[in-house]
């Protein structure tokens, strides 16, 4: 490789090289700032990540691989890093003037952010084992500190150990995972492995699919389904909720794009080797979240355990996969749910942390009472959330949930669709709940007034209904950024 | 052809306007509604289900110009999967032109209606900001209910379904923090809720079965594939009805799932006019009529809709017998007649079954208003005793033990025809109407119901036969207790007559309801050639059977025996004040089996709801892993030791009959309260669980 | 099969095993024991113990071991690229270049935050 | 003559299992660090042996890349141990479940 390759290579991951660049940058300008200054790196790391989406955009259209095939610019890696930059901008619009007001105004966390968000971009584009790994470590050990970012407060302590210890036990197992995979083929690329399979050269088949098995508890983990998700619950509650809202989406949707690169690229084989496991977790994970959801008083386990029931609906498609010709509607049906679980779950994190008051209060269902007669307009926005991520017409959340089951049908997994549908009408029990609480008790809420967090409710609510009418040109694009590099 | 494609540009493409003008509506009160007075916020939501009307009136015309050819008006494409496809595209036939003319007409009158109804009622429940937001929900129920019967597609079809049971159960629970024991509006809400989301699994798994089998929801796709279908695989046809029936058992209030729609009286009055009798409820109604082609393919599931819409309209019929509830008279008169419609149109008499769907729209509308009037007009009666008598009733303050005055007891009426004469006078109309007394609409719609009765089914036949009879009687039971004789409590003395902006659409309604059968008499069959130009389309023959006076001769006689029997128990020897029913006397247990519902809601309670609940915590035992228990410490032992004796402790909770839904809840959550437990917080615990997953799947992959 | 090379040194190991675990067993077996106050006592080479036998060891020096560790592990890339340096030439220099400055960004911030000192 | 690969594959197997159940059975966060590093180390092993087999560099750098990673998880892990015992003067894992349900 020659300089001239290495600097072209670079410029094909630009987004990435640059975001790392400027989160290193902003390292040093981090140690500049006095202690009540941090807050300027807010805006600072808004201004890399805005950049890095219009960096994004640039490249669409391109498809290359850079540094001898390590990673991929195709489609699907810019749709990804397009959808992880907007996470983590929101992140840092939920965060600005919580963090301040809840005395956590560290300039970690926006650095830890960015450094989060950048192994999330090469996880959409990682085309190799190696980098897989490197990207899940990458957007995970940031994770793991800002789960911890409240400390010395024991809650947040303990979130953050929690996870960093499932984390690492998890990642154990994703490794061995590549080892066995790398033992069975000889290579840690993608496409090689593929080629591998294809050739039927294979060291031994079993072996080969029990890698791919570990790799699924790795990755399954990271998305939270049954029964890798036990961390989840105590990990949302206890981290700072600014760091949980960006957590539940960055983490899930990038633990998505590499099952998705992995499983359903890679090892097609496995995929429908591994169909019935998978097939049990999702119904398992569906089964659990949403039901356990119901014992749920506090609204942030409440919304833990809604992801994990979202990431068996996710999971679905997983399953459905295998069938032939399903391919990139599969893929597809994940990227549109995975944008509408995101807004929907950014939303309802914008109200969580309007409501959230030092020491843990304001988490309480109670504490919603009244919510309607005193501040309508946010109360109308969650409600939307919740219609939402019930899946009940007209948002994005019904549309969503209509994908997936349709291409769960045509996949011809009927009882998986049932079990599905089944449990999403169990999910309107809790998130009616809220409603319920917002709309027919009274109470005097208290609401901290934030045009950031306002602006974030009110954007994702009113996107997720009127998005609803352009369902048709958004699938679209999901199935173009798919079909690209598929 | 070509007269199409030039007409779509025309007036049709007003289409979508029926569905956005209401939303505009919603909109604009939602948005400004709490600046404006509430003349203003009525006024604005009358004026755009006027609108709507106009529309649907002049798509009407437009349709009739070109003799009734259906037009699919394209909006947007909403969602492409590969070959499938669902858009937004609005279907405007006759069948659909003739739903959006009730929904947008009668609404609007009831939207005028509840200008002066709500002024007053929000006074009187004491929080006047709700009026808006009253305004709010009936526009967005028109702009769904519209959403429902325009849509081209099963799928469009599914979302106003969904919408309008929304907006139901909104208004069901309107005044959330009344009822009994303050929390009585919320429970009814829950029961419908959660009754109807019974019927919508029923709904849900048809459209899947849909799907499935055609692989498209559009209507004119499925009904061109079904005769295809059915000749090779029939039992798909027949799945997919029988599903859709249960769907419609629930939105139509029908045998096994009607127990929602009394209870759903808890809305405000207009609410059961609109919602709970003239439209949402024969939204079942249209769904089998719209679905007519996939039907006939099938005569099996036709008999059990026709069977299931007869045994509803006698059952109901006889509970509303015992009623005192003025409000409930007429409910279980709704899911009775809504009865009549489901047997007529599973018969295949689709004509007539939206005939008496109209008539019905008209008439019941017009009795739940004034009922409403007189709810109202006792109401302020109530208020003026209450102040006159103010200043001697400080002394005594016996008045927390007096049972709460309750303006909608029957048998606190009586003799109110001479205080409000307008609305007795309306009320005969709605009552002899829904009798079926001849020249009345009620008469001809129920009549060629009737009719087709007793040549395709002889049963149904019968039961409806018997159903009209009933009717007539408790109809005539009601003006009698109500209106007539003397009054049986101050309030009734004291009640005044309700202001113009009700009476007005009252009458207005009257005379439609006095002038309905003129749509559909037996010679011309106007009303019938206008839908037949939808079925038509999908080669459905629809004959017309000639006028039979035999059966128009029982049923008149019926319903003249009834009023006359109703006579001689309430009429003659009028009721006194505490006096026993006389029927109670004469009937025994059967009147007690009438006022008691057939005891259905207990015997639900102990079918289903306990067994649930009983079911809930012997699974919850077993899914609460006793591995857990053993694994870790006391606090998990302690807690297992716990959830035990509490399930031994589980009392048997009857007599809560009307928790049903509580119920449902409850056992739910105590499911998720035992599940919550394995979340036992400790971290090698969480990796056991990982670890054991591990485990299952590698070992799934070796030895399998 | 094990390959015959190995064969005397798995001989060895299972002897040495077996003899020290022999010697252990007897001892305990018929061994007399009598404990007093100073056979009880740690050995730490004759000398009298002070203070208990695990001693807390101060956090400041759990930080700079994790300091220690990062460091000193990410040498680790420095080794492959040193054996190469020739062949790679420049373009190895600047690979090399660009993880050194990213190695002393973090220095740099863990030298400003303070992590380097003891107290 | 070369010891076959399926026996450094079954040692590294039966090393992660080690690993593995280490983190499950013991309390101390410190020693469920290093059942964890001992889990990755496990892997790397049959990483290297693999590459042996095959002559590939690719398996080797892997090793080397899981070595940093390991380094940086251990270093955020510590530093975590560390707030928590400045916290609860304990570090029993056991302790911690304030967070369940």
């Amino acid at each position: 490789m020659s300089i001239q390759e290495f600097l072209r290579d670079l410029t094909y991951l630009l987004p990435f090289t640059y975001l790392v660049s400027w989160a290193a940058v902003l390292l040093i300008v981090d140690l500049f700032l006095p202690d009540d200054r941090k807050g300027l790196l807010a805006p600072l790391a808004a201004l890399g990540m805005a950049v890095g989406i219009g960096l994004s955009i640039l490249q669409v259209g391109q498809q290359q691989a850079a540094f001898n095939g390590l990673a991929m610019v195709d489609g699907f890696s810019i749709f990804m890093n397009v959808l992880f930059l907007g996470i983590g901008l929101v992140g840092v619009a939920l965060a600005y003037d919580y963090l301040k007001r809840m005395g956590l105004e560290r300039g970690e966390y926006y650095i830890l952010l960015v450094f989060s968000i950048t192994g999330m971009m090469l996880m959409g584009s990682a085309n190799d084992l190696i980098m897989v790994f490197l990207a899940l470590e990458l957007l995970s050990i940031p994770l793991y500190v800002l789960s911890g970012l409240a400390r010395p407060q024991q809650a947040s302590e303990e979130a953050g150990i929690k996870y960093f210890l499932m984390g690492a036990f998890a990642s154990g197992f994703v490794v061995f995972g590549i080892a066995l995979i790398f033992g069975m083929t000889g290579t840690t690329s993608i496409p090689g492995i593929v080629s591998t399979v294809s050739s039927g050269t294979l060291l031994n088949p079993l072996i080969f699919t029990v890698g791919g098995g570990l790799m699924l508890v790795g990755l399954g983990f990271k998305v939270a389904v049954v029964p890798f998700h036990m961390w989840t619950p105590d990990v949302y509650e206890g981290a700072p909720s600014a760091v949980t809202a960006f957590m539940s989406n960055g983490a899930k949707a990038a633990g998505f794009a590499a099952l998705i690169r992995v499983l359903v690229v890679a090892l097609p084989s496995i995929a429908t080797d591994l169909t019935p496991v998978i097939w049990i977790i999702a119904a398992l994970t569906m089964i659990l979240g949403n039901v356990v959801a119901i014992a749920q008083r506090n609204i942030k386990r409440l919304l833990a355990y809604s992801s994990i029931a979202h990431a068996g609906y996710i999971l679905m498609v997983l399953v459905a996969y295998g069938s032939a010709g399903l391919a990139a509607q599969a893929v597809a049906a994940a990227l549109f749910y995975l944008v509408a679980y995101t807004l929907t779950n950014f939303g309802a994190w914008a109200v969580v942390i309007a409501l959230e008051k030092k020491e843990g209060r304001g988490l309480m269902l109670e504490d919603y009472s009244g919510l309607g007669n005193r501040h309508m307009g946010l109360a109308v926005a969650m409600t939307i959330f919740m219609l939402s991520f019930t899946g009940v017409p007209p948002t994005l959340g019904f549309v969503g949930k209509f994908y997936l089951f349709n291409v769960v049908i045509e996949g011809g997994y009927i009882w998986l669709a049932l079990i599905g549908v089944l449990t999403s009408l169990v999910s309107a029990y809790y998130y009616l709940r809220v409603v319920v609480y917002m709309f027919m008790r009274d109470g005097e809420p208290e609401v901290r007034r934030d045009v950031w967090v306002n602006l974030t409710a009110g954007v994702t609510a009113a996107g997720l209904v009127a998005l609803t009418i352009f369902a048709a040109p958004l699938f679209d694009w999901a199935t173009r950024a798919v079909l690209a590099g598929f | 052809m070509l007269s199409e494609t030039a007409t779509v540009g025309g007036i049709f493409s007003l289409a979508p306007l029926v569905v956005f003008i209401p939303l505009a509506g919603m909109i604009f009160n939602m948005l400004f509604g709490g600046r404006l007075s509430q003349k203003l916020v009525g006024g604005i939501a009358s004026a755009a289900s006027g609108l709507t009307f106009v529309i649907a009136v002049l798509l009407g015309v437009a349709l009739y110009n070109q003799h009734g050819e259906p037009v699919v008006v394209p909006f947007l494409e909403w969602i492409h999967i590969g070959a499938f496809q669902v858009d937004w595209a609005f279907r405007v036939d006759t069948l659909s032109v003739t739903m959006m003319l009730v929904v947008a007409g009668v609404g609007t009158l009831i939207h005028v209606y509840s200008v002066g109804y709500m002024h007053e009622d929000v006074i009187h429940q004491g929080d006047p900001s709700r009026f808006r937001r009253f305004f709010v929900f009936m526009n967005l129920f028109i702009a769904m209910m519209m959403i429902l019967v325009i849509g081209d597609s099963y799928l469009m079809l599914f979302v106003g379904w969904e919408g309008v049971g929304l907006c139901s159960y909104l208004l069901i629970g309107f005044w959330y923090e009344k009822g009994e024991n303050g929390i009585g509006n919320a429970i009814a809400g829950n029961k419908a809720f959660i009754v109807n989301r019974i019927g919508d699994v029923g709904m849900l798994l048809a459209m899947f079965t849909l799907f499935w089998v055609f692989g498209t929801l559009t209507f004119d796709e499925v009904f061109e594939l079904a005769p295809e279908i059915a000749a090779t695989t029939p039992a798909y046809i027949g799945l997919i009805t029988l599903f859709m029936l249960v769907g419609v058992t629930g939105k139509s209030a029908q045998i096994p799932l009607y127990v929602w729609l009394p209870d759903a009286m808890a809305g405000p009055t207009p609410v059961s006019a609109l919602i709970h009798a003239a439209t949402m409820v024969t939204a079942g109604v249209y769904l089998i009529a719209r679905s007519a082609p996939l039907y006939t393919l099938v005569p099996e599931s036709q008999n059990v809709v026709a069977l299931v819409g007869g045994l509803t309209a006698f059952f109901a019929a006889t509970i509303a017998v015992g009623q005192n509830d003025i409000k409930k008279v007429l409910a279980y008169s709704t899911v009775s007649q809504l009865g009549f419609m489901v047997a007529a149109v599973g018969m295949g008499a689709f004509v007539a079954g939206m005939f008496h769907l109209v008539s019905h729209a008209f008439f019941k509308a017009l009795l739940f208003l004034a009922s409403g009037s007189v709810i109202q007009g006792m109401e302020r009666g109530h208020h003026l005793e209450h102040h006159a008598h103010e200043h001697d009733l400080k002394p005594r303050k016996k008045k927390s033990k007096e049972p709460p005055f309750d303006p909608q007891d029957m048998r606190n009426m009586g003799g109110l025809a001479g205080r409000m004469r307008t609305t007795y006078w309306v009320y005969i109309v709605g009552a002899l109407a829904l009798a079926g007394i001849p020249p009345l609409s009620g008469f001809f719609s129920k009549d060629e119901i009737l009719l087709e009765a007793s040549h395709l089914n002889t049963t149904v036949y019968i039961l409806l036969t018997i159903a009209a009879f009933f009717t007539a009687f408790y109809m005539g039971r009601q003006v009698w207790m109500v209106f007539l004789g003397q009054p049986r409590s101050a309030a009734a003395e004291k009640a005044e007559e309700s202001p113009a902006v009700m009476t007005l659409p009252l009458i207005i309604l009257a005379v439609l309801a006095f002038f309905g059968g003129l749509l559909n008499l037996p010679g011309p069959h106007t009303f019938g050639h206008w839908l037949e130009y939808t079925f038509e389309a999908f080669h459905l023959e629809m004959e017309t059977l000639p006028f039979s006076l035999p059966v128009a001769l029982i049923s008149t006689l019926l319903a003249v025996v009834g009023i006359l029997l109703a006579w001689m128990f309430y009429g003659r020897q009028p009721l006194e004040k505490g006096q026993e029913d006389p029927l109670r006397g004469i009937l025994g247990w059967i009147f007690t089996g009438m006022q008691r519902k057939w005891w259905v809601d207990e015997i639900y309670h102990f079918l289903f709801v306990n067994p649930y609940i009983q079911l809930s915590h012997v699974f919850a035992e077993y899914v609460d892993w006793r591995f857990w228990h053993d694994w870790f410490h006391e606090v998990v032992l302690a807690g297992s030791f716990n959830q035990f004796a509490r399930f031994l402790n589980f009392r048997i909770d009857a007599g809560i009959i009307d928790r049903i839904a509580n119920g449902l809840g409850n056992g739910t959550q105590q499911i998720a309260g035992q599940m919550r437990q394995i979340q036992t917080g400790y971290v090698r615990n969480y990796a056991l669980s990982l670890f054991l997953g591990v485990v299952l799947i590698v070992g799934y992959i070796l030895l399998r | 099969m094990i390959p015959n090379e190995y064969l005397p040194i798995a001989v060895l190991f299972i002897l040495a095993t077996g003899l020290a675990a022999l010697v252990i067993i007897l001892g305990h077996a018929f061994g007399p024991r009598r404990p007093t106050a100073r056979k009880l006592m740690p050995y730490e080479s004759g000398m009298t113990p002070i203070g208990p036998g695990t001693r807390r060891i101060r956090v400041a020096f759990y930080m700079i071991a994790v300091d220690f560790i990062l460091f000193d592990i990410e040498v680790v890339f420095f080794l492959p690229w040193a054996v190469y340096a020739r062949e790679l030439s420049y373009y190895g220099l600047l690979v090399i270049g660009i993880f050194t400055v990213l190695l002393l960004v973090g220095f740099i911030y863990a030298w400003k935050k303070g992590a380097l000192e003891w107290e | 003559m070369m010891v076959p690969i399926n026996y450094f594959v079954a040692l590294s197997g039966i090393l992660f299992i080690l690993g593995a159940v280490g983190v499950l059975v013991r309390r101390n966060l410190i020693v469920m660090f290093m059942s964890v590093e001992l889990m990755l180390n496990a892997a790397n092993l049959a990483f290297v042996a693999y590459a042996r087999h095959y002559l590939s560099m690719d398996g080797q750098v892997f090793v080397f890349f899981v070595i940093a990673v390991a380094a940086a998880e251990v270093a955020v892990g510590l530093s975590m141990v560390i707030a928590i015992f400045r916290t609860r003067q304990n570090i029993n894992v056991d302790d911690l479940n304030s967070l369940k349900g």
